[in-house]
């Protein structure tokens, strides 16, 4: 090899020499075997041998930094496959990666390879786990986890996208399970078709979901079927590029996938989940069952509402009905009663005046009954007094007469000569004339003088005169 | 005594009688005539007093009769 | 006597004869006449009197009468 | 008795008539047709009033018949 | 009496007449009158009364009968 | 009545009536108009009732046969 | 019914009248209106639940368009 350092003295391999150097010093240095992580880029089965030969890459933030071939003898391979598949329910597959016991192999023929003889599968359980929790928290971070679940779920998703293999059983159960509802409801499956798990599932499920998002318009839901069949390469579910495009989708996602692990990215984001197509038919039949329900429960209750109503309506009115024409009767009849009432006080108090005025009448006839008999009684009373008096005044105006008349007799009587010659007088005429004071009788005169006994004659012989 | 005198007539005749005698202005003679004359009219008056009461009194009682038989 | 003459009036001479009689204001010649027609008078009033207590009477009862006739 | 006479009027001049008979402020010519016209007035009256009470009992009995028909 | 009278206007009339005749503020000349009066109003409230309790009836047997009609 | 009212316009013034009426404020003239007014409100209100009623049964009952044809 | 409805207005809808009614917030005038609205929505949305095959198809045929436009 020194000689290689000199340029005079230069000594030529063949290339043969050389390869066969380094298998010398592989055999020496790298004898046994050793446990090697790294990721399967791809997987060069032959069918036809058996041998697999899966390009191993180590990357580094996306770079590849190392790359080598390595070979999976068909015994092995199958060995491998059966207790890798067994553990991670995960095909052996692109795309993964591994952690393997691998002798490092130098040909001449072929140059380095690692022959793989043993691998470990729950370093790449742990590595899908971390895969999937890297995709979460991406989809997390980047506000899509939610995205479809917040989507609104039309009340009845009858026009279905189905992403699916048309002759999976899953789609099959879905199939019978929604066509076979006892209510009639009408649903519409379009069938899009994809793999649904291990290699190509990803990919062929973004090609079709974005089929659908192009009409998506003609849908009310996307429905992820699969049923039957082995429950390994779910991983695919847990893929970023799948799940980011199944949290973002325009329209809600319904996963029915089938499988008794744990859910995966896939399922967590989409609108809802479950687990196997026939949950899934009867989880739409329920939506339609619930909406069936509403408007059985909305007829239901606008029945009896509306006759509570019209009920309530129809007793007010009786009500007001009965009470106006009780109030109307009320006020009639208090009115007659007051009509009556007037008719009766009338009655009563023409008959007190009429009464009144027969004992004001009677008081009257009284009067005029006893009034005539006192001015009569009176009046006979007045003649009686008049007719005494006319008695006694007549009376009295005689006994005045005779008085008057027996004091003038009387006077006439004490005058009468007579009465003179009673007493001693005598009454002595001359010539027949009686001789009073003046009387001059001549001596010789006869003197005739009367007494009461008689005449007595004489003659006058003298006279004294004074 | 004529008829045609009534009595008061007669009692004035007699009063002017009365009055002359007591005047003393006549004589006995006349005085004489003049009480005889008194005298005739007071028999007259007297007696036209009586006849008048009796006759009134007639009425009277005729009156008072009516007033009985009335009653 | 006049048939004119009414009760009051009546009353009235009566009272002025009893007047004139009191009064001796009457001769002794009047007085029959006065007498007579003061009894004229009082018969007169009496019997107006009697008629017209009658009449009244007569006047009331027919009044009685109807009063019990429309009771 | 005037037939323009009503019963107010007729009660008036009754009342008078009575307060003159009664106070003897009449005489007795005049009483007995006071009296006379008094009764007549006390028939009118009256007659009005017995009138009256039945066509009033008239009017208000065919008002009860009415109500009784009504009922 | 007028048709242009109302019910209250008729009550109002009638009180006023009970009123007067309670109060003996009416003659007897007048009474039969008021009565008269009173018994049209009587007579005109009653009917007014009737003929609304009448409608009410009515009412009343429509709503009756329209609700058997119903049932 | 104007074609205007609606039901519950009805209902409300036939219970504002009532109560006038109850009330006592509302005299014989006003009741007797009240009461034309109230047969036209009873009788729009049972109209209306009986109609709606009947529209409704009609739509409920075709909707129940809708129904039960479909099961 | 109007064409631009949908199906989730359609039940929106219908829940709100029956809500309304429910709520007794809705009178007799506009009940029957509301019934009816309420009926239609309830027939529309029946329909809905068992959509016609006429519709499906139309979708279907838009859909092998696009799909072989797509490919």
């Amino acid at each position: 090899m020194e000689q290689a350092h000199s340029q005079s003295e230069r000594q030529v391999y063949s290339l043969f020499d050389i390869t066969e150097s380094i298998t010398r010093m592989f055999r020496k240095h790298y004898a046994m075997p050793f446990w090697i992580r790294a990721e399967i880029s791809k997987l060069n089965l032959y069918p036809h041998s058996g041998h697999c030969y899966p390009d191993l890459v180590d990357r580094q933030q996306g770079k590849v930094r190392a790359q080598v071939r390595g070979i999976i003898w068909r015994d092995d391979l199958f060995e491998i496959t059966r207790k890798f598949e067994s553990v991670t329910r995960e095909s052996f597959r692109e795309g993964i990666n591994i952690m393997f016991l691998a002798y490092v192999r130098f040909s001449s023929e072929y140059g380095l390879s690692l022959q793989i003889i043993d691998i470990e599968p729950l370093f790449t359980l742990g590595e899908l786990a971390r895969e999937k929790l890297l995709t979460i928290e991406r989809l997390k971070k980047e506000g899509l986890f939610n995205q479809n679940k917040l989507l609104e779920m039309p009340l009845l998703p009858s026009r279905l996208a189905v992403i699916s293999a048309e002759t999976s059983k899953g789609y099959s159960d879905l199939r019978v399970t929604l066509e076979n509802n006892v209510s009639g409801y009408r649903f519409h499956l379009t069938m899009f078709h994809a793999l649904l798990q291990g290699d190509g599932a990803v990919e062929s499920i973004r090609r079709q979901l974005l089929a659908i998002q192009a009409q998506k318009h003609l849908f009310d839901a996307v429905l992820i079927i699969r049923g039957g069949g082995d429950e390994t390469g779910m991983s695919c579910y847990d893929n970023y590029a799948l799940a980011s495009l199944v949290a973002g989708f325009p329209i809600p996602v319904i996963t029915g996938i089938g499988h008794s692990t744990n859910e995966t990215v896939a399922e967590m984001v989409a609108a809802i989940n479950k687990i196997t197509p026939t949950a899934v038919a009867h989880y739409l039949i329920g939506r339609f069952d619930e909406f069936s329900h509403r408007i059985g429960n909305a007829a239901a209750m606008l029945e009896v509402s509306a006759r509570l109503i019209l009920q309530t309506a129809s007793d007010r009115f009786a009500k007001a009905s009965e009470d106006f024409v009780d109030a109307a009767f009320e006020l009639i009849k208090n009115e007659q009663q007051h009509t009556d009432m007037l008719g009766r006080e009338i009655r009563d108090n023409v008959n007190a005046t009429v009464f009144n005025h027969r004992i004001a009448l009677s008081r009257y006839e009284t009067g005029i009954s006893t009034g005539p008999a006192r001015i009569l009684m009176q009046s006979d009373s007045k003649i009686a007094e008049l007719h005494r008096l006319v008695q006694v005044h007549k009376n009295h105006f005689i006994k005045q007469q005779i008085d008057q008349l027996n004091h003038t007799e009387g006077k006439v009587k004490l005058l009468d000569p007579v009465n003179v010659l009673k007493r001693g007088f005598s009454i002595t005429r001359l010539n027949g004339k009686a001789l009073n004071g003046n009387a001059k009788p001549a001596a010789g005169d006869e003197l005739e003088t009367e007494t009461l006994s008689g005449k007595i004659f004489s003659t006058v012989f003298n006279k004294e005169l004074s | 005594m004529k008829k045609e005198i009534n009595y008061t007539q007669a009692i004035t005749e007699l009063e002017a009688i009365v009055s002359e005698i007591e005047n003393a202005s006549i004589g006995v003679d006349e005085l004489s005539e003049k009480v005889k004359r008194a005298a005739e009219l007071i028999r007259y008056c007297r007696g036209r007093l009586t006849a008048t009461e009796k006759e009134v009194n007639s009425i009277l009682n005729n009156l008072g009769n009516d007033e009985n038989i009335q009653e």
